[in-house]
């Protein structure tokens, strides 16, 4: 009990730091959700005003401007702490790194994933999106921006200290990113052409119970390798 | 206690040493000594965990390390070249959050001790980034002394520290080796640790 | 055999610019990759032999 | 018990790598003429597609292998994660850019199949998708590879990658079949319409095998040329009987 307690200490340790690393320097939030108003605002201006075409393209063009906004600033998830050492100073903590790297995954969505998540209506409004559809557009981010962000750390590890790596983490991130991209947008389109949104977010949902189990783990053995 | 075998050490297409075999016990120390470029902060970084060795294998107590890395992590406490400090956070902070990674959690009264100790109290309220060099390394050192481990491996632990502070640092290290702690450690200059204690210079540009 | 003549093979019934696009980009492809990888191979041991004499 | 460790250290297998590979070359030869041979002169005419359905004996064949030579990649990877083997890393990456190939040639194959039969270059069909996306993750793989400096640590982290990609596929091939009936796009696919007579499925499982020893033959070569680079200092490669040769 006790080591299970002290597992936990752990996970809020490296979440607060983060939260407090983010509070201090404030930018790194506001770059996300700034890219990502402008992104789809530009969008009607680009394609045009009929309110038709906007809410058939609404899902799809507020999930990309998400995933894009997710990838904007992945490749700093572990960075920073490579380059002042503390990510070492983890690697090298009695408690598992895994658990650390969950609590900095969860500081990043909680960033970069959740604030997209409340932005998303009236963003949604924008696209004269109905509000039965907005609440479904907003439970796809809330179960998709996780698996963004729990994906996308395994690419940032792996790219630690590599040439070129903020090109390269899209490079390795966009392809993984297709199923969370297809059942997230999915969803809200089969919600609006009356065909239920159940199915598509069940399989997110799954695929996110896969991500929590699977990408801690596959981060670590990538941020150990990236240490050597 | 800390029993290594047969390290070989490549990087890239170099080999930095082969067959190299230490072994160290309680209340001894290792300094190891060579050029740039020997693979002293190498050696290091295999001795904790960091890196694994080519061949060759560690073991503490007995059992190899990648087997048991929570209790060699507890046991082991490493310092290298960087900081290890978030320059956004004050000393206090960044110990506390450094602690509480570890599993540990500390008093903010053993937090101000350590920092007094290393006469950094006027500075624990203040970000890292305002600090010189001299003082991050202090306050990093300050961990030495909150956790209670029984190895510590220090890569370059007089560097940026002036006379004062590495008089006090040597007095740490003594005490350390005077409980029967294990001191494995680069530097430029010749530590001076005590004749009470036994301890091993290695030198590594003999393998080129 | 369904073949006329050559001109008639080579025609594939209309679509030999599909047919012919097709495996052809995969002979060349797939000529190209082992020379490729043997040039490697012999820069890599002209690289041994340099180093080597020096 | 064969010891495996022993013929995975790189001065054994670069020998046997060397004894190997004009034995597949000849393979990759007789399957390929029989292949070719079947293709052109024993498969008749398609009642539909009419010649240029005679793609599918490459197009099929190069899709097969794209995705078994992604699984032995990661197989590899497993191996030398688990046992740290060098021979893991090495094969891993000889074989990446003949995946790689296969996977654009099926692409290819697939947009010269598609034009004439669906009169578009390019459908957001399912398997043509999902193909495109694993083109995409060998390319990531290679260009992991080639962003980290040692060659050690880039085996490592490339290991990590084709482990989370062979996890993906699959996934990522449902997620598109799934999106793809939903949209009701072109639902016809390759071999669906191609009645599967056996003389072309014969055809295509001989053109496989010539693939198959086309690429062990190119693998073991690419390997044998990255052993020569990484092991440029060693004792076994200075004592190699090539380098006289090559001089």
């Amino acid at each position: 009990m006790p080591q299970l307690f002290a597992m936990f200490a752990a996970y809020f340790a490296a979440l607060n730091r983060d939260l407090l690393l983010v509070m201090r320097r404030k930018t790194e939030v506001l770059t996300a959700l700034f890219f990502f108003v402008i992104v789809t605002t530009l969008l009607p201006l680009g394609i045009g005003p009929e309110p038709d075409l906007l809410r058939k393209i609404a899902p799809g063009a507020m999930w990309i401007a998400a995933l894009l906004a997710t990838l904007l600033g992945l490749q700093r998830l572990f960075a920073a702490d490579h380059a002042d050492g503390t990510l070492e100073q983890m690697a090298l903590s009695p408690e598992p790194l895994s658990i650390l790297v969950a609590g900095k995954i969860t500081a990043h969505w909680l960033v970069c994933g959740l604030p997209l998540v409340l932005l998303a209506p009236v963003i949604g409004l924008q696209f004269d999106l109905p509000t039965d559809a907005i609440g479904i557009l907003m439970l796809s981010l809330l179960i998709g921006t996780p698996l963004l962000s729990l994906i996308g750390a395994i690419g940032a590890a792996l790219t630690l200290g590599a040439r070129g790596s903020a090109l390269l983490v899209s490079l390795l991130v966009l392809p993984l990113y297709v199923p969370t991209l297809i059942f997230g947008a999915g969803a809200v389109e089969s919600y609006i052409t009356g065909l239920g949104a159940a199915g598509h977010l069940s399989l997110l949902g799954a695929l996110l119970v896969l991500a929590i189990a699977f990408s801690p783990w596959a981060t670590t053995a990538a941020l150990r390798i990236s240490l050597e | 206690m800390l029993v290594a075998s047969n390290l070989s050490c490549i990087r890239g297409t170099q080999t930095l040493f082969t067959d190299l075999s230490v072994q160290l016990n309680s209340g001894q120390w290792l300094y190891l000594q060579g050029e740039n470029g020997a693979g002293k902060t190498s050696l290091l970084r295999i001795l904790a965990g960091l890196t694994l060795p080519a061949a060759g294998s560690v073991t503490w107590h007995g059992a190899p390390i990648s087997k048991q890395r929570s209790i060699y992590h507890t046991d082991m406490l490493y310092l290298g070249h960087h900081a290890s400090l978030k320059e956004d956070l004050t000393l206090t902070e960044n110990l506390r959050s450094l602690m509480a990674m570890d599993g540990l959690t500390v008093s903010d009264a053993a937090i101000q001790d350590a920092l007094t100790r290393m006469g950094l109290a006027r500075r624990q309220h203040l970000p890292a980034r305002v600090l010189s060099a001299g003082q991050k390394r202090r306050g990093l050192l300050a961990r030495l002394l909150l956790r209670a481990a029984k190895l510590w491996i220090l890569d370059e632990p007089f560097n940026a520290l002036d006379t004062n502070a590495i008089t006090n640092l040597q007095e740490s290290l003594r005490t350390h080796l005077h409980h029967g702690g294990m001191i494995i450690l680069t530097s430029h200059q010749t530590p001076d640790l005590g004749a009470g204690a036994t301890g091993f210079v290695l030198n590594l540009s003999g393998s080129r | 055999m369904q073949w006329q003549s050559l001109s008639d093979f080579l025609a594939m019934g209309g679509y030999g610019l599909y047919v012919w696009g097709s495996f052809g980009v995969c002979a060349v492809t797939m000529l190209a990759e082992p020379l490729l990888v043997r040039h490697r191979r012999r820069q890599a041991l002209r690289d041994i032999q340099q180093s080597q004499d020096i | 018990m064969i010891n495996w460790f022993k013929f995975s250290a790189p001065s054994t297998f670069y020998p046997l790598a060397g004894k190997l590979v004009p034995v597949f070359w000849l393979l990759a030869a007789i399957f390929g003429a029989i292949g070719l041979y079947i293709g052109f002169f024993v498969a008749p005419t398609d009642a539909q597609q009419g010649e240029g359905y005679r793609i599918i004996f490459i197009h099929v064949p190069a899709s097969w292998m794209s995705m078994f030579i992604y699984c032995v990649m990661a197989f590899w990877s497993l191996l030398g994660l688990t046992f740290g083997t060098r021979l893991s890393g090495m094969m891993t990456t000889a074989l990446a850019p003949t995946g790689a190939l296969f996977a654009f040639l099926s692409l290819w194959t697939g947009a010269l199949w598609g034009k004439p039969m669906w009169g578009t270059w390019w459908v957001w069909d399912a398997r043509l998708t999902s193909e495109l996306i694993l083109f995409f993750l060998y390319l990531g793989y290679m260009a992991l590879h080639a962003a980290i400096d040692d060659p050690r640590r880039a085996d490592r982290a490339g290991a990590v990658l084709s482990l989370v990609g062979v996890v993906n596929v699959p996934i990522i091939y449902f997620s598109v079949k799934w999106w793809n009936t939903l949209h009701q796009g072109a639902s016809v696919s390759l071999t669906k319409s191609a009645s599967m007579a056996s003389t072309m499925l014969w055809g295509m499982l001989i053109m496989a095998l010539a693939f198959w020893a086309y690429t062990l033959a190119v693998a073991l070569m690419r390997a044998r040329a990255i052993m020569l680079e990484r092991e440029a200092n060693t004792e076994w490669v200075k004592h190699l009987p090539d380098i006289r040769r090559a001089a």
